[in-house]
């Protein structure tokens, strides 16, 4: 099964070395990224300084080949890479990176919204909002 | 001869423990059972359970070996 | 008016720079990225090797400009980058990065690809696709 | 005084040239008329005009200084 998860936030170096290495895939045309970061949300009058997260990581890495699976026979891709990120990732930093290629636009860009949308509802995934006050939350998704 | 029991989440932080051991459970509702009178706290969120990986849609007998998590709702992204 | 055109392929390193520069924009939780990529199209036995981009640039910096108005009154965005290659991009590399920020994800993916559909469709810049053999095709955006 | 035109894409490809003045040109309609006459391929193609950055809709007159640009269908992205 492909890796997902990355210990720590996800880095603009490895999301430019995902890029480059589709420069030899020469039948793709089109790239959707998405890219989750943290927000320096005000609970109460405090600030979220990062999220901590912690995942059930065997059922996490089977739903999210569950997930691959069906996006692969649903759209018309050339590739797909999920990646989420386990432990601390402080306010600014990427926490989540979608990413999908395709001939033409349309598959890639649906695809990554999908993919998105299923990963926050359907993936056992937490995540604890650390306030600046050295309190916590958790973080519920909408 | 027992289930292993995984807590995740704010569920994991009302129990204070994350991964243990339970035997004599007959089946979910029981278990629900056992862990709200221990921890009254858990009667006011809202939680799903894995058995063996796959969320149940309704309550089920536990076999020896099963693996059951108590997970909140999901928050990933 | 914003810089659009870059001279060549867009790299993913400039690509990198650009992710890195929003960790300092709390209120974002949501990128969407459209990287549209040469093909190595197929003509008549021919292999695309390259697209040639020229456009009338005065015109295409005013429409993009008054895209991004019209984007930003339509959805709830914090940052919008728009950038296209001018010349040469060889098969395999970039020649489009639109990249959208906003609080929560619905806005940045609907308006990063109404972005692009807009780009191809109303803003003046032409590709002529180099052929393995020398010869060259003008393309036409379907 | 005269006006410049610019001609992008296949038609500066079919005309030979990118950018040139012509007077004595009253409006659009005039301009196409003479151009296809030099050039009866751009009859076989379909170009869009823009008049000071502006794509018109119908035709227009033109005046001196005015900058008109001959524009295939755009094929950017």
């Amino acid at each position: 099964m492909k890796k997902v998860f990355i210990e720590g936030p996800i880095l603009p170096n490895f999301i430019a070395n995902s890029i480059a290495k589709h420069s030899s895939k020469k039948d793709i045309g089109a790239h959707s990224l998405f890219l989750g970061q943290v927000r320096a949300d005000e609970l109460e009058q405090k600030l979220v300084t990062a999220i901590e997260y912690t995942a059930y990581v065997e059922m996490a890495e089977e739903k999210i080949h569950i997930i691959r699976e069906e996006i692969f026979n649903k759209y018309n891709l050339s590739c797909m890479h999920i990646y989420h990120s386990c432990g601390t990732v402080h306010a600014g930093e990427i926490s989540l990176f979608v990413f999908t290629s395709s001939r033409h636009r349309k598959d890639a860009f649906s695809a990554c919204e999908e993919i998105v949308n299923r990963i926050k509802t359907e993936v056992p995934i937490w995540g604890k909002e650390i306030l600046d006050n050295a309190t916590s939350n958790w973080k519920e998704n909408n | 001869m027992s289930i292993k029991i995984l807590a995740f989440g704010k569920v994991s932080e009302l129990v204070g423990k994350s991964t243990w051991s339970a035997t004599e459970i007959k089946d979910t509702k029981e278990l629900k059972e056992h862990l709200e009178k221990e921890f009254p706290e858990l009667k006011n969120i809202s939680y799903f359970i894995a058995v063996n990986k796959s969320l149940i849609e309704s309550e089920i007998i536990l076999n020896p070996e099963d693996v059951v998590a108590l997970m909140p709702a999901f928050s990933g992204g």
